[in-house]
């Protein structure tokens, strides 16, 4: 194998036959894998082919049920998550493994304590984080409580901790899932800061671009083998979407340009207070005509998931809200429980909420359980005084079909579905109600390509079926190549609108940084 | 009410909210690792009844803490077993173990000094008995100071003053040092314990048998040190009201030392006024024993807002399913 | 043979259930016979174990308690030759032997006696649960001490609700505190369990104690003043050793047939003071010639006193 | 993929668990000097080997059943309901009211009211903890806890003072009118020319538990509502998002609940003792945890829980009554079922599931 790095020196990483099942699945399959000393290596493959199993064994998280990790050249039997750190390696998971309510430094310290009594650690970490910060540009402050922080920093704890703890390879399992495009290359700063400094990077991601961008070398994993190694160098997307997928993989989005209708969705003057009192909106007007896609653009954090709440009809409890909603010309009530869901779909709004695990599905549920969800009290899933629990069925597997949800079991249970998968039911759900308006929050979030391709060709579809769509997402390549009109937010407001074809990322990242405040005329829609 | 009254309250609160308190720091040293513990009533009722016949037998009391201790620890053994190595549930492990405690304690007391399940009487060094703190006699004369110290403060059983002590060190141990971090993070996100590379199983089972330390403690208190013996059911719901206590104090010892107060000022304040006479009507004692509990209520409806408990308590740690 | 049945509180309860276990024991000592013994565990036992009893052959059977009384109505016709003894209430069935206690004229003693060992005039009274069998007591008891002292004082607590006000010695020692710390002096306990703590607690505290239903003099020699002696045992072997002869009807267990009584023995002898003698064995006397009616609570739910 | 056949898990898992519960209990009772053999046969001949048994195994069931699916409906929602011995007691005080109150003529009248007054008076002491909980976010298990206590109080004053017939040493109400007593089981079994069960107080009340395993399956897997309350009870943001009212929700099932747990008063209270009585309630609403937690939360599960720990009872009664062997021999058995079945289940299933595994890679 002709892989990028230093030659003549032992490789950092080498795996061999490394296998894992867990129970009947067979996560990982017979592996082999080199990174070389001091490259950034890519991993990548669709939902569940085994990457972050593969990585968790290297970190000791599983135990392998055979096979052999070679560490600068030497056998190591890494028994658990204390020996990989002995062994030099540190990991950011894919779900971050922090205690969200302790402060940063504990985090930091949390297993790598010096002594019985946490005094000492905590002033070393300190001085420790404040050099690491100086060093790297990953300013945190130290004394914030983990859940108060946003993602962005959440994940700069998980790598601080690895670099307190000296890690000389690091793991890092979709990283920028999570993040924006600014966080994101930020981000990719710092590792090559850190490869820079010798240290040698693993890298899984879905998003190619990450891969061509940054990687040295990048290996492709499909149910749960390894089958193919190659420096970045010497490929390209598409071929690596191949070897993914099995299969061609369209990575452009293909749409004709919107014919937008009558306004679908109009806000007026939207503000709104938290129940703590912060003021989270401000004034948002903001429309949407049927037959196109509104992209909302913005740093997480800056008031979409509250927008997308209360038009969804569930603002957080002690919320005071203010300003106007109408949905086809009628206007829709601001004061209610705080558990309108109903009345919202019953009005003709689908919603594809932004985190699929805690709010758009139950997760002990069966699929066919999760596919009416919201829509059980739904006349045709109604039998008389009980619920039509066979034509649920029937409609989920059809579902299923059309959506190429695998394995197609209506009576799996969500959890035992991958990600990927978990988003399409839920996007099923949602848009084969047809919905005269769909709110969409990162459609694609954690999503394998094959899945990201067929999820976007569904919400075009919606659009040219003369619906009107909100999508709100973080990341901006999925604005850019969706929408035909894109909204920014910053703090609360919208900073302005832009045509997709007229703006470019740099202009779009500026607004989401909350500069140029006097935004350019919104356009009123429309193709030219 | 005069001076004197107030004190004796007091007094009788102090006693009445020992085995609480030490219950609810069990409880919290457990629950703050993630497993949550119903059956705190019968590890308690284990002590009492294994410190009594221990103490009978050797005519020690420290002898009888020390069974005591063991006996609780045995069922938290068990607890153990049952929600973190075999993964169990742990709501139906403290029931059990509640039930086990019951039947146990009986049939073993009716085989060993067939008195129906009760020990026989504890006298002499059998007992714990109550200590004069140094000055408390010279003291007395001085005004307020002088009975407070003599009458509240002074005149308990070692085990009181072992239990006003471990809240100010459980606070110590939970917020400053390396073993109270990751105990409190165990109880957060097991998984962030695991990646440290932290045995999430070793940790439980150490706050699982603190939690048995405390309940021996709680229970050889009953037996020897504020009665004199075993007498079967002796805890009588003493358990659930720490366990009620603990999420009250919201799972922190300084609170935990607030509300476990609370209890035992009105049940001491029942006691000591069973019948109020409000001038336009007497209160049934039948609602003064209760008042307790509906002062609890009220309390926990006005005045405590949600109390969410330690994010991973009473699901067992699965890694691999 | 004869059967004797226990209520829930069981065989071991230090008082009631003990005191008929007791008497049967003298019974089998005493002849040399055998006897059925059982102990409820619920409520819907009590038939199946009557019938079951009845069935076996059984007689006569005698149980402890007045809970029995719904269930031994029903089920007595259907054994009409078999004979039934019930303790503490009536039955008005021709095959059942009801024995009462005047448990008040007993406590109406005990509350001479504290009158006269009070040296504060304030005493005590402690109660299991609070139902108003246990009220027959506290009422008996206050009558007494208030024609000793009639401007004494009686402290009076129940322990609880539940059942487990039986078995509280923790909550009944604090109770005694409680009063103790009123200046009660003498403290009578109808509690069970509970009363055993409040024993010791009396007895920790340097203060005099009554105990119940059974002898429990010896439980703190010299520190228990006496104790309310209900013939339980008596009535228990009586009716066994009349077999299958026990004459129905009510027997009422009074002070002038013994079936009540203060314990007197080596342990309380240093405690009971000529006066105190002298004081209750007048009371005693008049109650027994009926000057003096001691209220019973059962029949009006109320007391003359306080 | 599944680790191992439904069915194993579902019927061998328990009943290897359920041996090593009787096995260790084995023990417990030689320990003590007594011969298992001898009290297995007493307990199973006395609660299952004659109708007789049979009357009382079902009487305790019943009541049961009925505390399991209340803390069954509870624990879907995503609640703790410790209070099923407090609901269980004003659902009896409900039902003697109704019963006291007119001069019912036949039990067919008196007992749909009775059910009415079981279920309200059980429904509203659960609602007090369940709108706490709702409104406040006072936790319900504390509550509920509290309100044991205060039923217990509130009965006994209600008891003593209230419904006690003067000069009556019992702190229990009259007698109810001969016209209101429900048909037993045995009177049932006559009238079909069967004596069976004669003087068991198993009665009609059985088929009322039963109706109400069948009504709590219906409402929990087939209803709106009682998917909206699985729904709430897995997670209340995803329940919000689809318009989930956690008020409502929490209030309901918690109503649900306590109605279910004050219909044990129909069986104990109208089918059995015929009054009132204090302690009427003997602990069952806690053994309901267990049962609800034993059946898995499903109303066939909480069934055959309930029947076990019937079997239990009677079978305990049986031995305490019959042999030496004492009472609280039974509650440690019931103990270590309710530990081995409940709790070490995975001490079983593990190893079971290992083997399965093995099986099905050597079949390929
Ligand atoms: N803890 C676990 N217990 C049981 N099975 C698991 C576990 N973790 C993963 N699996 C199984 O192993 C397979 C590989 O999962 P893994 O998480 O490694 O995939 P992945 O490549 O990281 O997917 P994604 O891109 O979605 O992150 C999954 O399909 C799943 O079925
Ligand atoms: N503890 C577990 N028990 C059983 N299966 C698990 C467990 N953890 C993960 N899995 C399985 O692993 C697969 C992927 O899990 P993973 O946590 O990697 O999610 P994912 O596919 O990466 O989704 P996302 O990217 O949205 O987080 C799923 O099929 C899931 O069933
Ligand atoms: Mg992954
Ligand atoms: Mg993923």
């Amino acid at each position: 194998m002709a892989l990028a790095g230093a030659t003549g020196t032992a490789p950092a990483i080498e795996l061999r036959g490394i296998s894992k099942a867990f129970g009947p699945v067979q996560a990982n399959r017979n592996i082999d894998l080199v990174v070389p000393r001091g490259t950034i290596h890519g991993i990548i493959g669709e939902n569940g082919a085994g990457k972050s199993t593969l990585m968790s064994i290297l970190y000791g998280f599983y135990r392998p049920d055979a096979g052999e990790i070679l560490i600068g050249g030497q056998p190591v039997t890494i028994s658990d998550s204390q020996a990989a750190i002995r062994a030099g390696i540190g990991m950011v998971f894919q779900h971050f493994k922090l205690v969200p309510n302790f402060t940063v430094l504990e985090n930091i310290i949390l297993g790598a304590e010096d002594r019985g009594l946490l005094r000492h650690s905590l002033s070393r970490a300190r001085g420790e984080l404040k050099r690491l910060a100086e060093e790297y540009g990953l300013q945190v402050d130290p004394d914030a409580a983990v859940e108060e922080l946003s993602v962005g920093h959440q994940q700069r704890v998980e790598i601080l901790k690895a670099l307190y703890r000296q890690a000389d390879i690091l793991i890092l399992d979709e990283p920028t899932g999570v993040l924006t495009p600014a966080e994101a290359d930020h981000l990719f700063r710092i590792l090559r800061g850190l490869k820079d400094e010798g240290k040698t990077i693993i890298l899984i991601t879905h998003k190619l671009r990450e891969i061509m961008e940054i990687t040295d070398n990048v290996s492709v994993m499909r149910r749960g083998e390894m089958v193919a190694s190659v420096r970045t160098a010497g490929t390209n997307p598409t071929e690596l979407a191949e070897l993914m997928v099995g299969r061609k993989v369209l990575l452009r989005v293909e749409k004709t340009p919107a014919q937008p209708g009558a306004p679908v969705l109009e806000v007026r003057g939207l503000g709104m207070v938290d129940a703590d009192g912060v003021e989270r909106l401000r004034g948002i007007d903001l429309e949407v005509r049927a037959g196109e896609i509104v992209g909302i653009a913005g740093v997480a954090g800056n008031g979409q998931t509250q927008l997308l709440e209360i038009l969804g009809g569930f603002p957080e409890p002690g919320a005071r809200l203010q300003g106007e909603i109408r949905l086809n010309g009628t206007p829709l009530p601001l004061s209610g429980t705080g558990a309108d869901g109903r009345a919202r779909r019953a009005a003709g709004i689908g919603h594809v909420p932004e985190d699929r695990q805690v709010e758009g599905l139950i997760m002990d549920f069966s699929a066919w359980e999760n596919s009416a969800f919201g829509y059980h009290d739904a006349p045709q899933f109604q039998n008389g005084l009980l619920m039509d629990n066979a034509a649920i069925r029937a409609d989920t597997a059809d579902k299923m079909q059309r959506f190429d949800v695998r394995p197609p079991n209506p009576d799996l249970a969500a959890k035992n579905f991958s990600g990927g998968n978990q988003q399409k039911i839920v996007v099923a759900r949602e848009i084969e109600r047809n919905p005269d308006l769909l709110l969409i929050g990162q459609p694609t979030r954690g999503v394998d390509i094959g899945a990201i391709e067929f999820i976007h060709k569904r919400i075009v579809a919606l659009r040219d079926a003369g619906k009107a769509v909100l999508l709100v997402s973080v990341e901006l390549d999925e604005i850019m190549a969706l929408s035909d009109r894109i909204a920014v937010m910053f703090d609360g407001r919208i900073m302005g609108e832009r045509l997709p074809a007229s703006t470019t990322a740099g202009e779009l990242g500026c607004l989401m940084a909350g500069l140029e405040p006097a935004a350019a005329p919104a356009t009123s829609g429309g193709t030219e | 009410m005069d001076f004197a009254t107030i004190l004796q309250i007091l007094d009788s609160a102090m006693r009445l909210m020992t085995p609480l308190l030490l219950a609810c720091l069990a409880g919290l040293y457990s629950e703050r690792a993630g497993v949550f513990d119903i059956g705190l009533e019968g590890k308690m009722l284990m002590a009492a009844f294994a410190s009594a016949s221990v103490a009978y037998a050797t005519g020690s009391a420290w002898a009888g803490l020390l069974a005591g201790i063991t006996g609780a620890v045995a069922l938290a053994l068990l607890h153990g077993l049952a929600s973190i190595t075999f993964r169990g549930n742990q709501l139906i492990s403290g029931v059990a173990i509640n039930f086990l405690a019951s039947g146990l304690t009986v049939l073993l007391g009716q085989k060993i000094f067939e008195l129906g399940g009760r020990t026989p009487s504890l006298s002499g060094a059998a007992r714990f008995d109550a200590i004069t703190l140094p000055f408390a006699d010279s003291l007395r004369p001085v005004p307020v100071i002088g009975p407070i110290y003599a009458e509240l403060i002074s005149g308990h059983t070692i085990l009181v003053y072992v239990a006003f002590a471990i809240v100010p060190l459980t606070w110590w141990v939970l917020y400053r040092t390396r073993f109270g971090l990751r105990l409190r993070a165990v109880g957060e996100n097991p998984a962030s314990v695991d990646t440290a590379g932290v045995s999430v199983t070793r940790l439980r089972y150490a706050a699982v048998l603190i939690c048995g330390l405390l309940c021996g403690l709680a229970g050889a208190y009953l037996a020897t040190g504020i009665s004199a013996g075993f007498v079967k059911e002796m805890t009588a719901g003493r358990g659930f009201i720490a366990l009620a206590a603990l999420i009250f104090a919201k799972w922190r010892p300084w609170s935990a030392l607030g509300a476990t107060f609370l209890f035992g000022l009105l049940e001491a304040v029942a006691n000591r006024f069973p019948n109020l006479d409000l001038g336009f009507v007497t209160v049934p004692s039948m609602f003064m024993n209760a008042l307790p509990y509906i002062l609890t209520v009220i309390i926990l409806a006005g005045f405590v807002g949600r109390a969410i408990p330690p994010r991973a308590g009473g699901e067992p740690y699965v890694k691999e399913r | 043979d004869p059967a004797l049945i226990f209520d829930l509180g069981g065989k071991f309860d230090k008082s009631f259930n003990e005191a008929a276990y007791e008497g049967a024991e003298r019974w089998k000592a005493e002849t040399g016979g055998s006897y059925k013994e059982l102990e409820m565990q619920s409520e819907a036992m009590r038939e199946q174990a009557l019938r079951r009893l009845a069935q076996s052959g059984a007689n006569p059977i005698v149980m402890t308690g007045f809970a029995f009384g719904e269930v031994l109505n029903k089920i007595a016709p259907d054994y009409p030759d078999t004979k039934f003894v019930i303790i503490d209430t009536t039955v008005e069935q021709p095959n059942v032997q009801s024995v009462v206690f005047t448990e008040e004229q007993g406590s109406y003693l005990a509350g001479i006696a504290a009158a006269k060992a009070s040296k504060s005039g304030t005493v005590g009274f402690i109660g299991g649960m609070d139902i108003p069998l246990i009220h027959k007591f506290e009422c008996g008891y206050a009558q007494g001490f208030k024609a000793a002292r009639p401007d004494g004082k009686v402290i009076i607590n129940y322990t609880g609700t539940t059942p487990a006000a039986w078995n509280d010695p923790v909550k009944g020692g604090e109770l005694l505190k409680a009063q103790v710390s009123q200046q009660a002096d003498v403290v009578y306990a109808a509690a069970g369990g509970t009363g055993i703590g409040v024993l010791q607690a009396a007895a920790d505290a340097g203060v005099l104690s009554i105990g119940v239903d059974s002898n429990q003099n010896h439980l703190h020699p010299g520190k228990v003043l006496t104790s309310v002696v209900k013939g339980v045992d008596v009535s228990v072997y009586e009716a066994f050793k009349a077999g299958a002869e026990v004459q129905p009807g009510i027997k009422v267990m009074d002070l002038a047939s013994g079936g009540v009584s203060l314990a007197m023995d080596d342990n309380n002898k240093p405690l009971i003071t000529d006066e105190i003698t002298a004081a209750v064995d007048a009371a005693a006397k008049a109650i027994t010639a009926g000057e003096i009616k001691v209220h019973d609570y059962m029949t009006d739910n109320t007391c003359p006193v306080q | 993929m599944e680790r191992m056949p439904k069915w194993a898990d579902v019927i061998v898992t328990p009943l290897i668990s359920l041996a090593l519960a009787f096995a260790i209990s084995a023990l417990v009772i030689l320990a003590i000097g007594e011969s298992p053999v001898e009290a297995l046969k007493v307990m199973v001949e006395g609660a299952l080997g004659s109708s007789y048994g049979w009357g009382f195994t079902l009487y305790y069931t019943t009541n049961f059943v009925f505390t399991g699916l209340a803390v069954m409906v509870a624990y879907h929602a995503g609640l703790f309901n410790i209070g099923g011995e407090g609901q269980a007691a004003m659902g009896g005080l409900g039902v003697t009211l109704v019963v006291l109150a007119l001069p019912w003529p036949h039990w067919a009248l008196a007992l749909p009211a009775a059910v009415v007054g079981a279920a309200l008076f059980g429904a509203l002491w659960a609602l007090i903890p369940a709108w706490l909980q709702a409104k406040r976010g006072s936790h319900v298990v504390i509550t509920t806890i509290m309100f044991n206590f205060i039923a217990a109080a509130l009965l006994n004053y209600v008891l003593v003072n209230l419904l006690r017939p003067v000069g009556s040493m019992d702190p229990a109400s009259a007698n109810f009118p001969p016209a209101t007593h429900l048909p037993k089981l045995s009177d049932m079994a006559l009238a079909f020319g069967i004596d069976w069960g004669r003087n068991t107080p198993a009665n009609i009340a059985f088929f009322i538990a039963i109706i109400a395993c069948l009504l709590v399956w219906l409402l929990i897997w087939r209803t709106r509502l009682g998917y909206e309350i699985r729904a709430f009870g897995k997670s209340e943001p995803a329940a919000l998002y689809a318009g989930i009212s956690p008020v409502r929700i929490t209030v309901v099932a918690m109503l649900i609940s306590g109605a279910l747990a004050g219909l044990m008063a129909v069986n104990n209270v109208m089918g059995e003792a015929e009054r009132l009585v204090l302690n009427a309630v003997e602990g069952a609403g806690f053994i309901g945890i267990a049962v609800a937690l034993m059946g898995r939360n499903h109303p066939l599960g909480v069934f055959l829980a309930a029947l076990l720990f019937g079997f239990l009872y009677q079978g305990g009664g049986e031995l305490a009554l019959w042999t030496s062997i004492p009472r609280e021999l039974i509650v440690i058995i019931q103990a270590l079922v309710i530990l081995f079945t409940g709790a070490l289940d995975n001490m079983v299933r593990m190893p079971l599931e290992r083997l399965f595994l093995t099986l099905n890679r050597k079949r390929g």
